[in-house]
């Protein structure tokens, strides 16, 4: 066991994952020599060689192409988008080819791949680069949709997507990536693709949050705590296909329910969780849900996106409200 | 051809290439006449463009991959995809794509250019487990516009992938002819672009369509990167049988193309050289018209798949959720 | 006024905006001489000339970021994209150009473009051919997303959508083209962009729906009629941005709502109709809220495509469980 | 250049130009120290570039259109952006793209290559309105991989749209050196492809690329279609401020060309003519140093834009949904 930070842990899950299958390559833009901008692939070319961590050219709608024709012949390529802000290149790939070659082919042809990029806001980076796509990804069939928010569960759902015989898209907020370093075992052991992590138990109100928010969620819920509040915290994770079992034993129970994300409202995948409470849950629902998001505007630049990021503030005020509510 | 490829002297080989192409427009005309009377979806007829589709695939061995558009049916049928296969494929089922003796060919790519980065990625494989195999991806003039193919194109170069892309140039996309899709005078010299040497051949000469794309897959197994090469063609027919082609162009333009239709060429050349007569021709129409109508008689036989298939390919396993709507599915359909 | 189909329609607010407005112009894939592959632009060459209605070479980025350059230098481009399941490769150019111009210049560029499509099945058309991608539009800030589902609205949108100073992805469904006419006059009257449509009032159930949906929507409300059931129908439209006001207003009314959407169930835009309620009409729901949605699958390919699409029978079960609950 | 270039033989003009690459060094040497103190966002640097920058702006005029990437602080400054609107830019304030004095000028194009659609986007317009103007896109070395510019690039062609491409061949896309990027000798025959002709120039010239881009200018606004210039220069620097070069390259290979670098090179021109003097150099280092420190007061004076600006550039006129998006937020906050 060794602290490590997020981007530490991808990169540790990346060599295990390599280390067991010689079928799994990295690809992406500088993922070679430099070992990715933000050094999650560090160190994988001196290790494992040319054949297996190939710098790509600048082309994205290639790397996702690419990616497909070699899991097609059997490799587990996890290609790298250097950031979310040039993902939607890649956009037609995942949709016309890598989430549909397996219904397309009846089995015939399969597609294990996994598309990394980081993603998010909060880091003062320029244009482009602190988007949160996740609800574009989430919505298209035959894709799974993951988000890890700490070191560990970075290291068990990243092998977990690249042992899975499905095209994963693995978005890893940057904020994150050396927020904070925790314990974690190389034990090679991946973490289920289906489940929603409960971070805290809680009886008075739900905050369902994935990606960087859940600091800021967490955060909130120790304020709560200390007035008394007892809220659980549920990490989504895995977006795609979605844990509803866990989100509606935890609303079931509290019958409050705050959901908080990065990108913007409408749309947004907070969208589908309050759509599936509303559903399956209603008669449990003693507030209006509430999401706190980011709004429906552009991500603006550094010096102004912290208003548009949700904190702990905005999440207090709306739980306060949910709580309150008679 | 610098020489004339072996095949070429012998009669017997030239006899199965136009066998194929004759297969492959008997097919094409009863794929018509069905979704004409309404018992196939949309269809893209290759009148006219057999001898690109036979001699690409008659080039390739049988351990290569084929990355095809959806005009390629000469090659699919050559490499075993099956008549009943490609009805299926064009009636609206995905049991068409399940080319049981073709097993690692992709299916159609019908987004335009989008299939040369897997064409690109299948030949990456190959290089990269050391086998001496190849991928050829085939598409028309107008895919040449789309960025997917440069990428795929210069990613090919600077890896010296063993990956051949064969432009199909019928010189239509659609309504528009290739002289509005690009100021470049030939597609053969697009690959400049990428540093690989491009070709433009006669692609109604079955014959060189065959040696050409055989060269440039030697030099690809072999390490020697890829090949480019533009086949031009001519599009006979309509772009489907959605499209009517009178709005854009007219007979005057279409019909001297009918001089070198590929077909025609072939078994003038096989009854020059006595390798073909009246009788083998008659024979060989029987043959294969009695091979499509048996194969759409099993067609029209098939039924529909299951309606839980729709759900049951979406993941290797069925997520709870998907699991789900597929119950309610089924429980309201019963 | 004469009767005419949606196609004719579009066809028709087409010629009237470039009649009015010499700064509107077509662009795409064979919208010219062939007049679109559904004749939405028939005669537009003729009658416009070529430095008006361009055929584009095969290339949807392009078409996309083309029109980004000229709408930056005030022309109004409506730019085809054949089939929706060829927008992918568009989306780079709508997320990260069109729909940011205005706000990244804080006013100085703008970009007022329509992104014209056909999208939807039912049409048994070939792969790749009956997309309903509207909820990955709808979730982009700066972008208006907007689905007429009859002749006069295809008219009256489309203007609004060509007179906007921003950026429209305006998408029509082909299983409407050519289902039904109706007296459209072309009076050059736009209908405003912001505004859902209230098809059918009613006081027990509100079905909410767009798209070609609508039709079986309506006929689910015929069907309910006949058994005394007075449900409420509300053709969305414009999406984005989203009318919550007349979606608030009838659900109040009702207590009882029905999303009724061709696109996949998870992330669809039903989710955000439905979150919508949840956050703001808790308290008036009678019943849970029910989505009737494409399922999370591929569209299957035309042999079994009626399986996936929602029909008046679903709709009707749906319906009714909403209605039966206590 | 088949013969040398009028403005080439004017002292003062040459000067201007230096002027322009020395002012750019200057703003960029500020910048990056702004960065390592907090005071800045990621900045990417044009060391060693600054000849291609000032020298396609200067061949512009002004009712031409610069699409530019995100490194030709340079031309933006020749065409009027403020140092303190670049300023702002790089400091993550939207308001540096106000470019007052340049209003039909793109803001940077992040995105690598996205941009050169807009180009031939704007070229349209100018083509459709009988202007005689041009755009002019600017891009580097990696760009050129990606299929935006190839489609771009085509559409151009066939169009004869007046746009001119200049790459900026830095030999860098981040840590992957040119000749990793594509396996063709030059960028500049990449124009093949599209029908185009190609020019590849020493970027380091200042001389020569206004010159070249000049003439490609005045043939495109005539009407004598696109033009694609790669300019060979170096990244002398790291790619920006966020990265490390020294974990892909080593000074052994960067050192060589720092002998080639644009300024000192037209500074020895001109001392070399006599033209230029030490107390000239000393007086021009003392004015540009006092403008910048000057912009950069002004840039840290500059308090930020109030919160709701947010929300009111999203749309000309605010929805309602999100008008009561705003409302909140402001009411949160205050
Ligand atoms: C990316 C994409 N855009 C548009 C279409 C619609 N479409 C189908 S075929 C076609 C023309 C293709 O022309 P070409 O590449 O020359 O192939 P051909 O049909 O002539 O064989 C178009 C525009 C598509 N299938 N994919
Ligand atoms: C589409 C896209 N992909 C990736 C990136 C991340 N990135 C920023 S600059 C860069 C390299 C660009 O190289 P080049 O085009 O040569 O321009 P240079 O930075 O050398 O001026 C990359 C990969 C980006 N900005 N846009
Ligand atoms: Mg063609
Ligand atoms: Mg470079």
């Amino acid at each position: 066991m060794t602290e490590i930070t997020l981007v530490q842990a991808v990169n540790l899950a990346l060599a295990r994952a390599m280390e067991a299958d010689r079928s799994v390559v990295v690809l992406g833009e500088d993922v070679g020599k430099d070992g990715g901008v933000f050094r999650a692939t560090d160190g994988l070319l001196a290790r494992f060689g040319e054949a297996r961590v190939l710098d790509t050219p600048l082309a994205e709608a290639a790397i996702a192409g690419l990616s497909v024709g070699l899991a097609a012949q059997g490799f587990r390529p996890v290609a790298e988008i250097q950031f979310t802000g040039f993902i939607y290149p890649a956009i037609d790939q995942m949709v016309n080819h890598a989430s549909r070659l397996r219904t397309r082919t009846r089995g015939r042809l399969t597609c294990p791949m996994v598309l990394r990029s980081p993603c998010g806001g909060g880091i003062h980076a320029p244009e482009h680069h602190s988007e949160s796509p996740e609800a574009m990804f989430a919505h298209v069939p035959g894709l799974r949709v993951v988000i890890p928010s700490s070191p560990a569960r970075a290291y068990g759902l990243l092998l977990a997507a690249i042992r899975d015989p499905d095209p994963v898209v693995f978005l890893e907020p940057t904020r994150l990536y050396r927020a904070v370093k925790e314990d974690v075992a190389d034990d090679g052991q991946a973490l289920p693709l289906d489940r929603a992590f409960v971070l805290r138990d809680g009886t008075d109100l739900t905050l369902v949050t994935w990606g960087a928010m859940v600091t800021e969620t967490l955060a909130a819920a120790d304020t709560l705590a200390a007035e008394g509040v007892d809220s659980e915290v549920i990490d989504l994770a895995t977006l795609k296909p979605l844990d509803a079992d866990t989100l509606l034993a935890s609303v079931t129970k509290t019958g409050r329910c705050v959901i908080v994300h990065e990108a913007p409202l409408t749309g947004g995948f907070g969208a589908e969780v309050a759509a599936r409470l509303a559903e399956r849950a209603l008669t449990s629902l003693l507030a209006p849900i509430e999401r706190v998001t980011g709004y429906d505007i552009v991500m603006p630049l550094p010096r102004l996106e912290h208003h548009d990021m949700p904190g702990e503030a905005r999440i207090l005020a709306a739980a306060r409200r949910a709580l309150a509510y008679q | 051809m610098n020489t004339v490829a072996r095949f070429a002297a012998d009669p017997a080989e030239l006899i199965r290439l136009y066998r194929a192409m004759v297969l492959t427009r008997t097919f094409d005309a009863k794929a018509i006449a069905l979704q004409r009377t309404g018992r196939l979806g949309t269809y893209a007829s290759s009148l006219g463009q057999e001898a690109v589709s036979v001699g690409l695939a008659s080039a390739m061995r049988a351990d290569d991959v084929l990355v095809p558009s959806f005009r390629e049916h000469g090659a699919q049928l050559w490499r075993g995809a099956t008549p009943l296969e490609l009805l299926l494929y064009w009636g609206g089922d995905e049991r068409g794509n399940s080319f049981a003796a073709a097993a690692q060919d992709f299916p159609n790519s019908v987004p335009v250019g989008s299939h040369a980065p897997h064409a690109a990625g299948v030949a990456l494989a190959f290089k990269l487990r050391g086998e001496p195999r190849a991928a050829v991806c085939v598409f028309g003039d107008g895919a040449t516009s789309k960025g997917d193919v440069a990428e795929a194109l210069n990613i090919a170069g600077v890896w010296k992938l063993p990956v051949v892309f064969v432009i199909n140039n019928n010189r239509w996309a659609i309504s528009v002819p290739v002289e509005r899709q690009t100021a470049a005078h030939t597609l053969a010299q697009k690959s400049i672009a990428a540093g690989i040497p491009g070709e433009q051949i006669d692609g109604n000469d079955v014959i060189a369509v065959r040696d050409v794309v055989a060269r440039a897959l030697t030099k690809a197994r072999a390490g020697g990167g890829p090949g480019w090469i533009e086949a031009l063609t001519y599009r006979l027919g309509d772009h489907t049988t959605a499209d009517d082609a009178s709005r854009y162009r007219d007979d005057a333009t279409v019909s001297p193309h009918w001089a070198d239709e590929p077909v025609a060429r072939l078994r003038s050349h096989l009854v020059e050289i006595g390798a073909w007569h009246r009788e083998d021709e008659e024979r060989l129409l029987a043959e294969l018209g009695a091979m499509i109508d048996s194969a759409v008689s099993e067609y029209l036989a098939t039924p529909p798949q299951a309606s839980s298939t729709i759900f049951d390919f979406t993941y290797a396993a069925l997520p709870k959720d998907l699991a789900m709507q597929r119950a309610a599915a089924l429980g309201e359909s019963t």
